[in-house]
């Protein structure tokens, strides 16, 4: 076959605002005014967020959990966008943004269920603005793009009125960019000009495949075609993170319209607990990606320019442990639901035909028990 | 502000607008979606003049983008409103099936209850207006199999007026088909109040074999039965409104009189809403039944041109000829 | 509500090589060798096009279709890329490509059977290298982007043997940019470097939503964020689209991938005999374009530049007559299948329980018409 | 040359694995499409080592797209390939589900017979092995109500290599269900001959009472005969294989014989598979039955969190209920 597919496009200019080796640099259109101090607290989110990764995957290993999937390496990009949000603002995300649950204050062990087998999801969005996990790819976008369509009926969007001007964050993967749900809300947000920013977290791989299998070019152009803004960042950079997302959805919420970010990041471990990355990728690849450690390079700067005591970082590995703690010893807790709770929240309004499969799997698991105990 | 429309008689097409109507000024968190709902009025002018009255951002043009516009209604639902999605034909829904059955379907279940998705997906359904391909098919049994979604088929205005109202108050996602070719039929007046949502209608009674119908069907059953009286012969039919839930015991409660039961649809035969039915009252009434339930139905062939949608579509004399085999047991 | 929803941008460049009043241009890119001849021939596609057009609504009011898409306004875009194919070069029309139908060789009366309901379709799309219709928005240019997965695999690109190196051309419209089918053509289209060159005819409308519900910047940007090259032209200049098409489809061919052209055009009759644009557009916006006929301007330039004799455009009348009796006479003739034939070609392999659907519905209608002669 | 494995026990994966290098070494127009099926080999590893042996051309990762994966065999197909699609998972079937239902299963008929369609779509599906939402599902009939489109589900690792094989050289297209929960169960040798693809088999004679099954419901209808023997109850058990078209002879055969059918499936019930055996049945074998078909299967619920799929799931206490409820006719 003589054909030949060309190479792929080189890396662009990406905004980063802090380097690998955690020195401070400036960007001209995202100048990021931050204390030491809220440097020390977004890194006490990028390492507590970390513990709750490793601990999620031991418990998995202990068989506490069915499934994990592990946001190792991500923490900046997920950080950095979560702390850009305003509390009235609503993220969507997939099934990897623990980190940002985080910063919207989700307690972890809600996140949990999921995993574990013992729910779907089950907690309200609206409590802290954050939806439910969306495992089926791209899906969630286009419901962010509808939530968007709903702030502008509700008049929230360009008023000046910082609370109530809301802007939506909608999360998505690399792979998710070639499903038509992702490119549909492309389409939806950029005719309405709706208050909806895109974050893709391209971590380089969808499971086993490359981000080459589904683009040859930067992902971040594909919003030019839509007709909205597109940007890479450096995605292990929390600083560039939380600066380009505040601005993103600054925008947004002036009525200022949509855009794309992304953030260029690498998954370090395998796609879920059950995958192995030796039958597709090489260890040097890892090895390249572990210099450019998200956490890393926020703890060299706080170590050579900040005047962060070593207290912080002791009180901080102390909330590590409790947290680590909570979520074993809370995980641990989650019971098993009944098992006539199947048969809940399927409808509001339960049918009756539905009622008597309850009521005659009730009968029978209560005949089964006599049997067992007779 | 719309009244009920008194004794006016409408046709199907304008009951379901008044009906819209109706649901729009008493609830301003309803919106109407889809493509050519506005200035156009929809293909069948179900939504005509709505835009005018209530506003783009409350009847909206859509892309043309089906997985677009039930996935966009499940973010707005999450943001407090209650869609109602026009699908433009049946055969166009399948582009929106992903989000119709993993989202719609699923959202209030994996929130444990604690996110609704009052969503109301209006699809023109069925044949027997000459269309080309795509244009007249009947998919209502992938939707009924589907867990989480309601399923329900207007037969006449009256019920149409009403049902649309009852779908979009509905807290559950409900899938509301409309049979295109009653959209201008008869003319009727429309009832004084709502008949209950998923409640199944003897629409004619009769004690020698019970017709089971609904959507564009009922006609045709009524129609069957009136010929089969000058034959001597009293058929029952029931419009059975809601697919899904069913209303078993109205439907078991006319069989265990007539104990012989047909079921029409449009839809073709294997694996559709007629095999539930079978399959249920075999179940629910198998002593009473002194015949085999027969299903009168299309085919299972793709739906064909439309020069032969008369012959493959259920007729009143294949509807008679299942009345002649049923009778014959 | 003080949203506002931005204008759109202003049309950008496209390529014209032939002006309303029908003056010959040159364009830098895309230089056009061509003969008055060859013009002349390009002339007749287009009356004769326009000519099976007014038939098909004839036929439509006269009870004999169902119902006909006219294609009036949008004869220059197909013919122009009709004539741009090469034999072997395959084509995916939507259900209004009547033009380009008329160029691979498809006698019209094969599309008519959609349109009467004697059939769906009902042709070898191999006989002439032209696809049946498809009626769902947006499909094909999956089934393009396939089938030139096909010819990379059948090694017939960029092997420099013009007979073996195939393309493919993929028809679509304004409103069918938005579905994410298309939007998967462009990346599967782009991922593969595969020789498909998309069409997009934006005729400004889709049914009665104009081109600003679907995008508010110019369709063929879509390109670029996918990352191949996106191009416009003057949908009514047949020598823009022949010129820019056969280069798109060249490049295809040599193994460059994918290219998108928006024919900028316009629907000038409803979108089906069923709609009434009195609805949604005004009578003026017709005028306009009226004045940007795409034969108008080919005649202006033969009357004008060319040696073309009278006889030329006698015999094309007379040729246009030949041809509107043809299609009058075989549509009247396309007889109704017959009842048994629905049961037919819904398998290769006909299950036996729709052989038995099938029979018992053979011994019904005998029935009947045994009672009915009885 | 892959040689039939002999007399080597194979698990199921392994089994498709050798079925589908088989059936690519003897027709070069077989190609393997979707999502990881390259150097991962699939998620379940069922396309291990293929790549490697055939190359990135015949068998390739696509994009993460399922609407392009379907529609691209299509295209494909068209341009004389027979292209074998793997679909994740169940529940991520329904992007693709326009092109499905909508090209790929009426192209032939579109075309009058001129197009072929010979497409299988690989769905490894039904839950037991404790995952996340949309990964546990059984959507067969959605497919089986779909004309155009034939339906089959393998059980074994035998049927496994020979049913994948008989798929790819359908000339129809066909969606091939896969217990992905049996895929690396018990090993087994693979039979000499290939059994007829759209052929039911008696997989264990009785006398008393019929249980049909499919895909991974047979080892559970099997383990629920041998509980019941041991009451002195033959239970004869069917191990459907092709759910459409329905191989009904072998299934009414049956019945005339016992009197008495259950049907057991994961999908919920309502609208299921087993409706329409349970209509058939009665319609065919009207007065054989001496009880209703009853239906064993999932729930008209969304699937449950992982912990209670064994509940919600069929099981062998609740089969043997339903026998028990049979014979209390
Ligand atoms: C529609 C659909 N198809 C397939 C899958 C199976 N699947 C789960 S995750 C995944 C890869 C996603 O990759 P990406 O979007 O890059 O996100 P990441 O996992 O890297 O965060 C796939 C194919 C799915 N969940 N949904
Ligand atoms: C999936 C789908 N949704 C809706 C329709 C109904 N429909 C037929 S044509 C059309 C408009 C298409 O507009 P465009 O793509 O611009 O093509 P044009 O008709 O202008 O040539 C619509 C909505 C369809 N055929 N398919
Ligand atoms: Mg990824
Ligand atoms: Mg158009």
């Amino acid at each position: 076959m003589t054909h030949q597919v060309p190479a792929v496009q080189p890396e662009p200019d990406m905004v980063q605002l802090l380097t690998p080796e955690g020195q401070r640099v400036e960007h001209p259109d995202y100048p990021l005014d931050i204390t030491d101090e809220q440097i020390a607290a977004l890194y006490r989110d990028l390492v507590l967020v970390r513990r709750i990764d490793a601990e999620a995957i031991a418990l998995q290993r202990q068989g506490e959990l069915g499934l994990w999937a592990s946001l190792l390496g991500q923490e900046a990009a997920q950080v950095g966008a979560g702390r850009a949000l305003k509390k009235h603002d609503m993220a969507f995300p997939t099934y990897r943004e623990h980190g940002v649950a985080w910063c919207r204050g989700v307690d972890p062990l809600s996140l949990l269920g999921l995993f574990r087998g013992t729910n779907l999801g089950g907690f309200n969005p609206h409590d802290h603005n954050f939806n439910m996990y969306t495992i089926v790819i791209g899906a969630q976008t286009l419901h962010a793009t509808g939530y968007a369509m709903g702030v502008v009926r509700d008049g929230a969007v360009g008023t000046g009125d910082p609370d109530r001007d809301t802007a939506v964050l909608a999360f998505f993967g690399d792979g998710a960019s070639s499903q038509g749900d992702v490119n549909e809300s492309f389409v939806f947000a950029a005719a309405g000009n709706l208050p909806v920013v895109f974050f893709c977290q391209n971590n380089q791989w969808a499971i086993s495949e490359p981000v080459t299998t589904q683009s040859r070019v930067p992902l971040y152009k594909r919003a030019s075609g839509f007709g909205f803004p597109g940007l890479r960042i450096d995605g292990n950079d929390v600083l560039a993170s939380l600066a380009v997302t505040r601005k993103a959805l600054d925008d947004a919420r002036n009525a200022q319209g949509p855009m794309l970010i992304e953030a260029f990041t690498y998954r370090m471990n395998p796609h879920t607990t059950n995958d192995d990355t030796r039958r597709y990728r090489l260890d040097s690849e890892d090895e390249t990606w572990k210099l450019k450690d998200p956490i890393a390079r926020v703890k060299a700067y706080l170590a050579r320019e900040a005047k962060i005591g070593a207290e912080f970082f002791t009180d901080l590995e102390q909330e590590s442990k409790v947290l680590a703690e909570h979520i074993r010893a809370g995980c641990r807790a989650l019971a098993n639901p009944s098992p006539e709770s199947a048969f809940e929240h399927t409808y509001v309004d339960m049918p009756d035909e539905l009622r008597e499969q309850r009521d005659e799997f009730a009968e029978f698991v209560t005949s089964i028990e006599e049997e067992v105990s007779a | 502000m719309s009244e009920h429309p008194g004794e006016r008689p409408l046709t199907m097409a304008k009951a379901l607008n008044e009906g819209l109507r109706k649901a729009m000024e008493d609830d301003p968190k309803v919106l109407i979606m889809g493509e050519d709902v506005g200035k156009l009025g929809g293909v069948f002018r179900v939504t005509d003049g709505l835009q005018k009255d209530f506003g783009e951002d409350r009847v909206i043009d859509t892309p043309l983008a089906e997985s677009g516009i039930i996935g966009t209604a499940v973010g707005l639902a999450i943001r407090g409103y209650r869609p109602v999605c026009e699908i433009q034909f049946d055969g166009f829904v399948f582009p929106g099936f992903d989000q119709i059955v993993s989202q719609v379907a699923k959202m209030y279940n994996r929130s444990a209850g604690l996110v609704k998705m009052p969503i109301t997906i209006r699809i023109p359904f069925g044949g027997g207006i000459g269309a080309v391909e795509h244009h007249s098919e009947s998919p209502e049994a992938y939707f009924a199999h589907t867990a989480g979604l309601k399923v329900v088929a207007c037969s006449n205005p009256s019920d149409a007026y009403w049902m649309i109202q009852q779908s979009i108050a509905s807290d559950d996602p409900i899938v509301f088909f409309e049979p295109k070719r009653r959209y201008h039929a008869a003319k009727s007046a429309v009832e004084a109040e709502a008949y209950p949502l998923h409640q199944a209608r003897v629409v004619r009674p009769g004690s020698d074999l019970t017709v089971l119908a609904y959507g564009p069907m009922v006609a045709m059953a009524l129609e069957s039965a009136a010929a089969a009286a000058e034959d001597g012969r009293e058929l029952e039919v029931i419009d059975l409104r809601s697919i899904s839930p069913l209303d078993m015991p109205t439907v078991i409660e006319s069989v265990q009189r007539t104990g012989r039961l047909i079921v029409v649809h449009e839809a073709p035969r294997s694996f559709g809403v007629g095999a539930e039915i079978a399959a249920r009252v075999q179940e629910q009434a198998f002593y009473s039944l002194e015949a085999p339930v027969l299903r009168v139905s299309g085919f299972d062939t793709v739906y064909p041109p439309s020069r032969l949608e008369n012959e493959w579509l259920p007729n009143i004399d294949r509807i008679l000829d299942a009345v002649d085999q049923s009778l014959g047991y």
